[in-house]
């Protein structure tokens, strides 16, 4: 998909350098302006917030219920970026999500404890992407059709498993894990699942050969290969990382609900495509910030929760759900453009 | 146009009444929206086990759509593949009243389950729950626990907005809680049927009323979502009734260690009596522990309440 | 000749896509420490040929020897390891990743196998940069900023990052000034001296007379002649062979005596900030006239504002006494303006699309009554314009794709013909054009201008700008500092005005 | 998102000159080739229905139901398939039909009968593609995140009006249209209609001005504004198509049900786009055709129909159906490429 408006897209690049002085400021400011609108249109939101329900909003509750809400998604939406930047899209998150949390939760998987539910849904999780990764690198097709396809399979395998039912979670370990007294410094831990795919992410794209190499592969295909990088392969992996990702988001969803379902993650898919596009992530690959993403996963949470707090209609909401969405753009351009 | 039972076997000057001895082969058309959720799958399972137990029944089930298109589909495929009687649960029930009628029309009697169609001329036979009545259910046994409470406060957790079922069971709700003047509903949203929502709407609802005495969910399987919420935002100050009949709510209530201390009743076991009532059809029967004849137009399951004092006469019942 | 082996030997290689035989048996030979010229007409093979030198493609069949051993070239990472390094005719850059991360794409320094050192890379590419002569770009800068003269000096520092025994060079001064060549050369004189053999493309002969050893011509994918000296051989000669016609590689006549035509377009003014200062400007009909200058001195963004592609920021534009919208094509574009702009593949063709549709996608109107269009009537007019300019093949359903360059900018060209344009604006139109299809171009440039066309060129050839135009106006930086009618003008003078540019008046 | 292997993609294309002679038969057996494998992939699930259930496969009846059930993704499908071409994406389809057919139905519109029923539809079908296109052409949206949020905004529209109660329609005329006696030569007035986009938009793509500039504005936009072509009015021009077809299915939606519902049109988009891109249709943009995206209709909807026949439980289906669609794709690749 082309993105409209090349040229003011353009417009924002030219600027960067101009205003001259070390260029490392130039790259700082040019980040910044992205992000900056990203955190105004946080903070607008938080002001929104905080001044139709001043007691139940800026509570410490309610950051780390918006936190912890934002973790699943969260996760999936890092995972969803790489794949993206690559030029990539991968449809089946949500289902990848659903098969590895019903997979990790079955009778037999959870006799094996902690570990084995861990363990289950990461292996789950990666399976999935592998078979993405390979359809889409070497079976040469078009990702949007493969994970299209994952999709199906995989939300069918998660009810043939599941048989409709929902699965409890019996381990302690688990459980605890997603209630009050395993928070850190007041930190639930699947926040810090989160804070930690995050750093993680962050240093893999920016920091290292394989981010490097996913920019490359979005950003002109050929121009990687005839660098020397082995494009296939390295779009194997970052299929294989995206189904990582749903893993460990699936068992971030096990101890949140308590339970397998495979109804879980539901339209993951679009919400973390959505999440990383209004981050500053191009749909047509090659350009895309880990940072950007989660601020695109806070303000979608964070919207949800005010609605919530402020008893809004579910029709309300989706109704102003879309408006907020595209003020939250017009003003981010806006912005981006003055700049 | 006929709504006319077949003419075979009318003419018998005894009508006979169905019972598990094999008669008449019949093949029951089924179709019913997509099983991905606790109580839907509780109904296709009824349903085969109810047709397993008959050697006349052959049980030919397109499973499930939640689009309507698609259901339209599934349920033509079942008239053109010319079933003796079609028992359709649709996804929506008015949607589906053109294809009952273009059933009952190439003369297949239809067994409407739960969701009605918009007119009877599209059904043979209707049976199915009360989503009303469920909400009367609820609100009156809440009210009746909260009817000493000065200001008391009431928190709705609703299941899929988009769905007519939803409205119903919450106007019930509300229309009960008018005999209570001392009761006030003070939020509700509304979760989708999935644990995930069910615990992502109640960790919100809890943080956003920070005291309240009394919750209505509406759906079992949202309730294990819920549960999971109220846990950990650590209240237990509330009494939290929930809805459908799963087992799981039903050992809660047994166990009388949460705040669930009730639930709803809206009972899968209705799709059991679906294949009863065709197969009746299908052999130009009547039903037994009825004088009529003739099977009834309509048949109302009730919405019962089960708390901890008749939880063991429903355990049985529960689904997973 | 040296007694020890050649570095490379290629001999037999044949290569073919889907329906093209792009090489048919290529024999090449390079010595260590060389410039080896590679001439040959578009298509002809020569980027397909250094491709499999590259390790980009793998040949069907044919004999690779490296310092008298034979090899196979898996993949572009054993080429490299041989020490072959290439940059591509095609910019093969990354946009999104710094200078640094561009050089060092696939090969980065890393700690522990994957993790970056990007102050390392950015140091070392600092110091390649500077020995490129140009130690003002920053190595932390996106590629996509910079211009492409700029990324042309990032792909020779990503080259010069490897260890390196044969570097190949596919049309490298294509976007390049006359002094940003001498650097090239410069830099060419110093790897060769190292014992580093150069394989060189280019389709301006004068540069292989100054830097070539030797000379390998190939024609429809085979080596017609190799090892021509390349100093001695007469064009004529050379020509022939690239082409198997003996060629006049010249300029048009001029019309005697200046236009008499009242001006079809007038520029007023026109100032874009930060991109060139006002412009004033009348052109006649039948009169070519020339922008010449650097690269970067604006010329394309003069030609984009006039056109309305880009807004000004002040000033007007009119044409035939009409004043246009600021920053309208489609005004331009009606009032009979033509933009051949400079990037064909970017800006101007429809890649997947036939050349027929390429040509009249402009005109579409013309052929269709309430928007359904005569199939048949836009066929035959096509195809009248692109015979015209005789281009080939003369099929016009095949996709604009698989037409060389030279032919791609005649379809271009094509294009505004057929709408029958007043003004043509024409931005390099004979970059990686081949000597050939360039005096074809010049032709038909110069024939449209007899038949009353008026023409706005600009090309960073001097010696095209002052053979095809009337009149030259010389920019620098953004503003003109010489006016002149061409035949008063010389090569050498160009520069000097281009270079330290002189007062105007 | 970029397409993975452009090397076979490419290959697709040379061949076309190569087999010289006339250049209309090159274009034709270009076009013959990707046509034909989908025409294989369906006569396969025709065998496979025939064999598997040979009495009712076969039948007129379930082939009439074939056809009517693919009439109403169909319809959208069509205006989807232009908006790809063009380089931009409409995830807003479903929610423009379910939007559409609630607001035709309301007991105010079915006063004015037949004439209300039908012009309502199109007539919102139509303002939901205007405000997509000013958005995206004018406000500089990215397609993905301008339509999203009339996904969002247009299902809870939707629920507003209807209050989550379907709404009968009353209206004979319209009724009767879904109904045996309607038939025309045994032909389904709904399939006609179908028909008749599938042919208008042929025409619209393939013989006049219009498609030529959404290819044009799709293959590259920059190229087309270049020439002349007013590239934000195309693509305002193209959402409205989209928006009009969606109304129009909108209206046939409704004759198949008889009443109008919120959740109408779900997931639409996904299989929209499905079908558009299995039929060739470059997601990229600047590339695809009709007769393609009819025929990917035409298979997922066999593919559904010959699961109902076969009595497939829904998990079975779901995962055949991946599995289906990845053989499909490679099967109809392998074809492609050894031509
Ligand atoms: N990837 C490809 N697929 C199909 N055909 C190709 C491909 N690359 C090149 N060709 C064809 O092979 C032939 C040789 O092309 P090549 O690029 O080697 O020419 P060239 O000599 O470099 O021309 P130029 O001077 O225009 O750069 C041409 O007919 C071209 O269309
Ligand atoms: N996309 C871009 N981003 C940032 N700067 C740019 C971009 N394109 C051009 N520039 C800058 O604008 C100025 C003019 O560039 P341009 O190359 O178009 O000039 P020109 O005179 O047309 O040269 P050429 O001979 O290449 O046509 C240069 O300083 C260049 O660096
Ligand atoms: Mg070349
Ligand atoms: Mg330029």
């Amino acid at each position: 998909m082309t993105q409209p408006a090349p040229a003011a897209e353009a417009a924002a690049h030219k600027t960067a350098p101009a205003d001259g002085g070390s260029p490392w400021r130039a790259t700082l400011a040019r980040a910044d302006v992205r992000t900056l609108s990203l955190l105004g249109v946080l903070a607008a939101l938080i002001l929104i917030g905080g001044v139709t329900q001043p007691d139940s909003f800026l509570d410490t509750d309610n950051l780390q219920l918006i936190l912890t809400q934002a973790s699943v998604i969260g996760v999936v939406t890092v995972g969803m970026t790489f794949v993206i930047i690559s030029g990539g899209i991968d449809l089946s998150v949500g289902a990848i999500v659903a098969l590895a949390s019903v997979w990790a939760t079955t009778v037999a998987t959870q006799e094996y404890g902690f570990a084995g539910i861990l363990f289950t849904a990461v292996v789950v999780g990666m399976g999935c992407g592998l078979v993405n990764g390979l359809l889409i690198a070497y079976g040469g097709m078009v990702p949007f059709i493969a994970t299209l396809a994952m999709l199906a399979s995989g939300r069918g395998l998660a009810l043939q498993i599941t048989d409709g039912k929902t699965q409890m979670v019996t381990v302690d370990g688990v459980l605890r894990l997603g209630e009050r007294d395993s928070y850190v410094l007041g930190i639930p831990p699947l926040v810090l699942v989160f804070a930690a795919v995050t750093v993680v992410g962050w240093l893999l794209l920016n920091r290292t050969t394989f981010g490097r190499r996913s920019v490359a592969v979005g950003g002109n295909a050929e121009a990687a290969r005839l660098a020397g990088i082995d494009v296939r392969r390295q779009r194997l992996y970052l299929y294989l990382l995206s189904g990582l990702c749903c893993g460990i988001a699936a068992f971030l969803l096990i101890v949140l609900a308590g339970s397998g379902q495979n109804t879980n993650g539901n339209l993951y898919e679009l919400d973390a495509i959505a999440a990383a596009i209004i981050g500053g992530t191009l749909l047509s690959g090659g350009r895309g910030t880990i940072v950007g993403s989660v601020l695109g996963v806070l303000i979608f949470t964070t919207i949800t929760n005010i609605f919530a707090l402020n008893n809004l209609e579910t029709a309300t909401q989706q109704i102003a759900k879309g408006a907020i969405i595209v003020a939250a753009v017009l003003v981010q351009r806006r912005t981006a453009n003055n700049h | 146009t006929s709504n006319e039972p077949k003419d075979e076997g009318s003419d018998d000057k005894e009508q006979q009444v169905a019972d598990d001895k094999p008669g008449k082969k019949v093949t029951i058309g089924f179709a019913g929206p997509q099983a991905d959720h606790g109580w839907l799958n509780a109904i296709n399972d009824q349903a085969k086990k109810r047709a397993e137990k008959y050697s006349d029944v052959t049980l030919e089930a397109t499973e499930g759509s939640n689009d309507t298109a698609a259901q339209i589909g599934q349920v033509e495929t079942l008239i053109n593949k010319k079933v003796d009687v079609l028992v359709v649960l649709p996804a929506d029930g008015k949607a589906l009243t053109q294809v009952g009628l273009k059933a009952m029309k190439a003369g297949i009697p239809v067994v409407n389950l739960d969701r009605v169609f918009a007119t009877p001329q599209a059904y043979r036979c209707w049976i199915g729950g009360d989503n009303y009545g469920m909400g009367l259910s609820a609100g009156h046994y809440i009210g009746e626990k909260l009817k000493d409470k000065k200001n008391a406060r009431v928190v709705e957790l609703a299941g899929l907005d988009n769905l007519e079922l939803t409205k119903q069971r919450s106007k019930g709700f509300d229309d009960a809680l008018k005999n209570y003047s001392n009761i006030e509903k003070v939020a509700r949203q509304a979760a989708d049927f999935t644990v995930e929502s069910g615990q992502s709407k109640m960790s919100q609802l809890l943080q956003a009323q920070k005291n309240f005495d009394a919750l209505w969910n509406h759906d079992d399987d949202q309730g294990v979502g819920a549960l999971r919420a109220i846990k950990q935002a650590g209240r237990d100050d509330f009494l939290m009734v929930g809805g459908a009949g799963a087992l799981s709510a039903f050992q809660a209530i047994e166990a009388d260690n949460s705040v669930l201390k009730a639930t709803v009743l809206y009972p899968p076991t209705m799709a059991a009596s679906a294949i009863d009532l065709a197969r009746a059809l299908g052999q130009s029967k009547g039903v037994s522990g009825m004088a009529e004849f003739e099977i009834p137009s309509f048949v109302t399951c009730y919405s019962a309440v089960v708390d901890k004092d008749n939880v063991d006469q429903y355990m049985s019942t529960g689904f997973k | 000749m040296a007694p020890e082996p050649p570095l490379l030997t290629m001999s037999g290689i044949t290569k073919s896509f889907p329906g093209v035989r792009a090489l048919d048996g290529v024999d090449l030979q390079v010595q260590a420490g060389e410039v080896h010229c590679l001439l040959g007409q578009n298509g002809a093979g020569k980027s397909t040929l250094i491709k499999v030198l590259a390790g980009a493609h793998q040949p069907d069949g044919g004999e690779i020897t490296w310092r008298g051993e034979r090899t196979a070239l898996k993949s572009p990472i054993a080429a490299m390891r041989l020490g072959v390094a290439t940059i591509y005719q095609e910019l093969d850059l990354v946009e999104h990743l710094s200078v640094a991360e561009n050089v060092h794409l696939g090969h980065e320094p890393t700690t522990a196998g994957f993790v970056v050192r990007a102050r390392d890379a950015k140091a070392s590419t600092a110091a390649l940069l500077k020995r490129l002569g140009h130690g003002e770009i920053d190595p932390g800068r996106l590629v996509g900023e910079l211009s492409a003269a700029q990324q042309q000096i990032v792909s020779m520092a990503r080259a010069l990052s490897h260890e390196v025994r044969l570097i190949v060079m596919d049309e490298p001064s294509a976007a390049l000034d006359p002094d940003e060549v001498d650097n090239l050369f410069r830099i060419v004189g110093d790897l060769t001296a190292d014992g580093v053999a150069v394989v060189y493309i280019s389709h301006r002969l004068e540069e292989i007379r100054r830097i070539g050893d030797r000379v390998t011509v190939l024609k429809d994918g085979r080596a017609v002649a190799g090892g021509l000296p390349a100093k001695d051989t007469p064009t004529k000669d050379l020509v022939a062979l690239m082409t198997g016609r003996n060629l006049e590689y010249v300029f048009p006549d001029r019309p005697t005596g200046p236009p008499a035509a009242e001006p079809v377009l007038t520029v007023r003014g026109l100032t874009r900030h930060g991109e060139f200062e006002p412009l004033d400007l009348d052109l006649r009909p039948g009169e070519i006239v020339g922008l010449a200058g650097l690269v970067g001195s604006g010329r394309s963004e003069i030609l984009e504002t006039i056109y309305g592609a880009r807004k000004a920021s002040a000033g007007q534009v009119s044409v035939g006494g009409e004043t246009l919208r600021p920053g309208s094509v489609r005004a331009a574009v009606r009032a009979g303006l033509g933009l051949a702009p400079e990037e064909r593949k970017a800006q101007a063709l429809l890649m997947l699309e036939s050349v027929t549709r390429n040509v009249s996608v402009s005109t579409m109107s013309r052929f269709s009554r309430g928007g359904w269009v005569d199939r048949g009537a836009e066929l035959r007019a096509a195809r009248a314009a692109t015979r015209e300019l005789s281009l080939r093949p003369d099929q016009p359903h095949v996709p604009v794709r698989t037409l060389s360059g030279g032919n791609q900018q005649k379809a271009v060209l094509a294009r505004w013909l057929l709408r029958g344009c007043r003004v043509l604006l024409l931005d390099e139109p004979t970059r990686g054009v081949d000597v050939g299809a360039r005096a074809e171009l010049y032709a038909v440039i110069r024939r449209l201008a007899d038949d009353g066309l008026a023409v706005l060129l600009v090309s960073s050839e001097v010696p095209e700008v002052l053979g095809l135009a009337d009149r030259v106006l010389v920019l620098r930086e953004g503003r003109v500092v010489h006016r002149a009618p061409a035949r008063d003008l010389d090569e050498h003078r160009v520069l000097d005005l281009v270079l330290e540019g002189s007062p105007a008046s």
